[in-house]
């Protein structure tokens, strides 16, 4: 595969997307140790051109849903990075008051609709919103995140064919890291070419390195232009790998180290500074301004999450059902 | 004027399809079929198929599609063919749409409706006979509600259009045919009804038992028992009140319920009144539940293993001489 | 497609098989106007060949699984047809003592495994067999019978990826009708060619006419011998059609009368009976003992049923446990 | 010996592996990963990955296959990584596992063992903190256990195993780590068990609760309080003579569930005793439940949602004063 051309218009953006959402989740870990964020926590880490690309292509009146592991997704969609570390540190000025935590991050105002924890329960979603919009005659384009994993489950069936039959502006992003937690793909799939799955749904389909956040960001364009132009949904397998283990609980016992190591040499923000370096487009200071900034950003978001507020107890059965709060 | 319980939940939707553009209506067979219970034959031409959608055998997608298309901005009222199906997409129900408000801090509304046929009595079997509202109705972030009379099946499904919330409908599908005179059907989804008044004790129900227990109360006011009838009407959240209320006049409890004893939603009534009025029953409440057992096909025994107007009865003398 | 040379040996088996399930129908349709038999009752007429061909392929070691239209695979998998009509009218001899009626019939010394009614739900139930088999080295194949409504369940994908992962000897049948109750096949699937379904989970398939007893025979051989060598499942497509409505409360609105009688021209029985009477393998006095014989047999069954009796109601809770009985 | 729960669960699972050659382990990561919990560390090496099978993400169809081996003849034991996930396979467990043995007229056993960890309690939000124990002990053809206590842990497994029908096994996560000395573990799967003898009132409950209503008790006897603490251990069928023999002993109950309070398991003990020994109530029963709210993330939030031991304290001392 021949690489695509880096200019600086798009190569800088998707660069500073990725150092600032490796930059949020380096410290998030950080801070899992420390106590002040808890629960479950999975990081994206080496998978952010996923993320960066995708979202770049995406326009604002679009939907965007995600998986548990969407802290890029979500910062990437708009979300202050404030309001995400404020909501895994649980306090009420994060994006879902502190109820939600690092697994279901919500913005209703920027169409970014979770951060939802059962592998696969997003596809409908996803295709309960396209519906909304073709029946409404919304132009929009609903973008559906999910993983390997996922593919497995009867929810993967059922929405791309629902998807696929009533045409519906739908695009199906699988981020393909290779492993579910720690069965690894050939162990969860019969067929481990995912983009035959799409042609079961008479469903256009592309597969792309999802190491490369130009080449994931061009074939969206494609791919949303092609939805925006036909109506129906697309499948887009982004092909990658997370750096670290599923979760905080993982002793990650499943994978090589050797395995590891050369994905890492893979890294897409190394792989993408190198190539705007290179190119010209990008020197050794300006790269050390992205970073700066993202760090300012960073300790920025978790000042203010410390400062935030709890959200009183009283409030607990605040929005069970609806009515004045 | 005259209708039946199916013609009165027809109403509802054409009303609800015809004036609120928002409203469409999804589910196994809706269209072309015209509804696995005639519920919707017609609607295709007269709605279009954009708004009467036939959907694939997807039972966890396609309700799941309804609540995205509610957080999207539309009022799917989505059918599922029986309850007995809906197991099938109880994860979107409870783990999407009942958590997505407050999970999300309040920003999203989940207004869906999700209707569907429940209730034994047709020699349809195990798999086909389930009553499982109790279920649904424990789950906080739903509404659940169980048109019992042919006015509730008029008047609650535009209740229920106008709540900001996931509601269930559960249609008893022995109801369906009962027909009534229904003037006023405006209702609310918050209050039990008091369907006959009575003052030697309390027969609680819901749903298709409620003819039942009606025909009871009848045969013991022959007896000389002057038995008051509520049904539930809306089963999450519970009219506390308003059980309370009767049984604190009548000082005597009969729970009928289709469901299963052990967990029953009739367990539940008589939980809240032993911890609300205890001092106030004069017996032990009793309930009259569907025997803990698969429901057979054939008649003898699944008439066996349902509540029976005989078992009410029994059990209201029970607790009146106690 | 070319036609398959027809004999005696199996073309007789076969007519008589499809006459025995057709006629045992045409008399519970009778029964549910009369109210003997009630509950859902689906019947199969149209569909024999598909029954007929598979299960005259399939050994006594086994296992059967269908669907709620399964009164032509009960009776052809050896269950006496005294005792599934007795099954019918709720009788206490019934396969299932009357606690199943038409949706549920078992025969657990036959191994056949229902009979049951939630669309879908056998699928893993064979999984499971195949896989008891598999792991006990049991040389066996369990024979799947589902819907082309069925395809569109998760728990379909579900299934064929777990059997096609695991190599689980598992034969899975659709019994394509163009039909879920009534919707359509396009209506319901995105794609209609169901073969490209098995190519999603790298199974191989095959599609074949399920009106042609014969051709389903032959194709079925073929499909379990594949199945017995490489131990791994195969997928069986049977393009056929029901004569009546889906069940005895459907008012058959959803198709075209012209279509149906359409598909009523290549009636499996008359098309083989046809085939074998040009052979010279069968003449009017053979083919009418074989109407005789079936005739017989499905009066002496009503009898039965009629005189059977019923489970005691004291019954009602046996078996909901394990336990004496 | 001093063991964990989890440690427990391990001894019971490698002794079942290794004792009867038609169990096997199957769920999402129990091989590579070694079980979400380390519930199967180090097995697949032990057994081989036959018998210790991971699965796809396809709960519907591998806890379908879990009991579909079980009617061919093997003992699975089928690890669903939590209950959340089980809303996802929960038709083939009512439709198939509890009804198959019935509806065939009794011709098959479905002897599977579908173990699953449940509760909240680690900060894991709405949709991974559920206690829906109560819906499975709803059903008849299940047995539904909640081994409390780590020789329960311990001997329940076994137990299950010599089980012809389908046994469900809930772990709540927060007992993994506990620990005890397990010497006899030997156990029944049909009693409740007296977890601290009392005079004053019984505190009823099972699974993750019982530490802390043990902990209610301790409290509770330095202010003088004698409190009963009685754990349910089988919800499915429930010991309700063990319930009213501790409660016509005490006279005063409470009942301690972390499942929402409407519809709780906690409920139907409430029901079962008003209709066995209302008599013997000397105080309106009190259920401690958690609060009728998706479980939040936060922890003070988390914390105010579920059972406390002080609201296990305060309400022991209500039905003490009353
Ligand atoms: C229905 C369901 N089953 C199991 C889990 C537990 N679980 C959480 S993430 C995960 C693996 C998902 O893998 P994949 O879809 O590839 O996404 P990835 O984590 O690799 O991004 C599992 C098994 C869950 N959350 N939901
Ligand atoms: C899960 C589920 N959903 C819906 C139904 C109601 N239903 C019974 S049969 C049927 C159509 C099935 O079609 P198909 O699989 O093609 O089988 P066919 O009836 O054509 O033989 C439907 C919708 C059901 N029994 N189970
Ligand atoms: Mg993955
Ligand atoms: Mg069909």
């Amino acid at each position: 595969m021949t690489k695509l051309k880096v200019d600086a218009a798009l190569g800088v953006p998707l660069l500073t997307d990725m150092l600032r959402v490796r930059r949020m989740e380096e410290k998030c870990a950080e801070l899992y140790g420390a106590s002040k964020i808890r629960g479950f926590l999975h990081l994206y880490i080496g998978e952010e051109a996923c993320a960066s690309g995708v979202l770049r292509a995406v326009g604002p009146d679009d939907n965007v849903v995600a998986t548990y592991r969407e802290h890029g997704h979500a910062l990437l969609r708009g979300v202050p990075m404030t309001a995400i570390m404020a909501e895994m540190f649980g306090k009420v000025s994060g994006c879902a008051r502190g109820r939600g935590g690092s697994m279901h991050l919500f913005d209703a105002s920027r169409r970014f609709y979770g951060g939802t924890a059962i592998v696969g329960s997003g596809l409908p979603l996803a295709v309960g919103l396209g519906l909304a919009d073709a029946m409404t005659g919304r132009a929009a384009v609903t973008v559906c995140f999910f993983g390997d994993g996922a593919v497995a489950e009867g929810a993967f069936h059922e929405s791309m064919n629902l998807a696929a039959l009533w045409q519906l502006p739908v695009l199906f992003v699988c981020e393909n890291n290779l492993y579910a937690m720690g069965t690894a793909l050939a162990r969860h799939q019969s067929q481990t070419d995912l983009t035959v799955k799409a042609a079961a749904y008479n469903m256009p389909a592309m597969s792309v390195d999802g190491m490369d956040a130009l080449a994931v960001h061009t074939a969206t364009v494609e791919a949303l232009s092609g939805i925006r132009e036909e109506g129906g949904p697309a499948f887009l397998e982004l092909r990658t790998y997370r750096f670290r283990a599923h979760s905080m609980f993982d002793p990650d016992l499943y994978r090589d180290k050797a395995e590891i190591e050369a994905w890492k040499q893979l890294d897409p923000i190394v792989a993408l500074a190198g190539r705007l370096s290179r190119a010209g487009l990008l020197d050794e200071a300006g790269y050390a301004a992205l970073e700066a900034a993202a760090e300012a950003e960073v300790a920025d978001a978790v000042a203010f999450a410390e400062a935030s507020e709890w959200e009183p107890v009283d409030e607990l059965l605040v929005d069970v059902v609806g009515g004045a709060r | 004027m005259r209708m039946t319980y199916r013609e009165a939940i027809r109403a509802g939707l054409r009303e609800a399809l015809t004036s609120d553009p928002r409203v469409f209506l999804m589910g196994e067979d809706v269209g072309h079929y015209g509804g696995a219970y005639a519920m919707s034959l017609g609607f295709l031409d007269e709605f279009g198929p954009e708004r009467i959608r036939d959907t694939p055998l997807s039972e966890l997608s396609y309700v799941g599609a309804g609540i995205g298309a509610a957080i999207g901005g539309l009022r799917p009222i989505v059918e599922v063919m029986t309850i007995n199906f809906s197991l099938l997409a109880i994860d979107q129900i409870v783990n999407m749409a009942a958590l997505y408000r407050h999970m999300s801090g309040g920003q999203f509304s989940v207004p869906v409706i999700i209707r569907m046929a429940t209730g034994a009595g047709r020699q349809l079997a195990a798999q086909h006979s389930h009553n499982l509202e109790n279920w649904f109705a424990h789950v906080p972030g739903l509404k659940v509600i169980v048109p019992a009379t042919v006015a509730d099946a008029r008047g609650m499904l535009p209740a229920a259009l106008a709540e900001p919330d996931p509601v269930l409908i559960f249609e008893h599908a022995m109801l369906y045919n009962n027909d009534e005179d229904v003037d006023d059907w405006q209702c609310d989804l918050t209050h039990a009804a008091i369907r006959r008044p009575g003052t030697d004790a309390s027969i609680i129900t819901y749903g298709g038992s409620l003819p039942k227990a009606l025909a009871a109360a009848e045969a013991l006011a022959a007896a000389g028992i002057d038995a008051e009838v509520v049904d539930l009407r809306v089963l999450r959240p519970l009219d506390r009140q308003a059980i309370a209320d009767s049984v604190r006049r009548t000082h005597r409890v009969v729970v009928v319920d289709e469901g299963w004893k052990s967990g029953s939603l009739a367990g539940e009534v008589i939980a809240g009144l032993a911890e609300e009025c205890l001092y106030d029953l004069d017996a032990a409440p009793r309930r009259v539940c569907t025997m803990e057992v698969p429901i057979p096909y054939a008649k003898h025994l699944e008439d066996a293993a349902l509540p029976s107007i005989e078992a009410i009865v029994e059990a209201v003398r029970q607790v009146c001489h106690a």
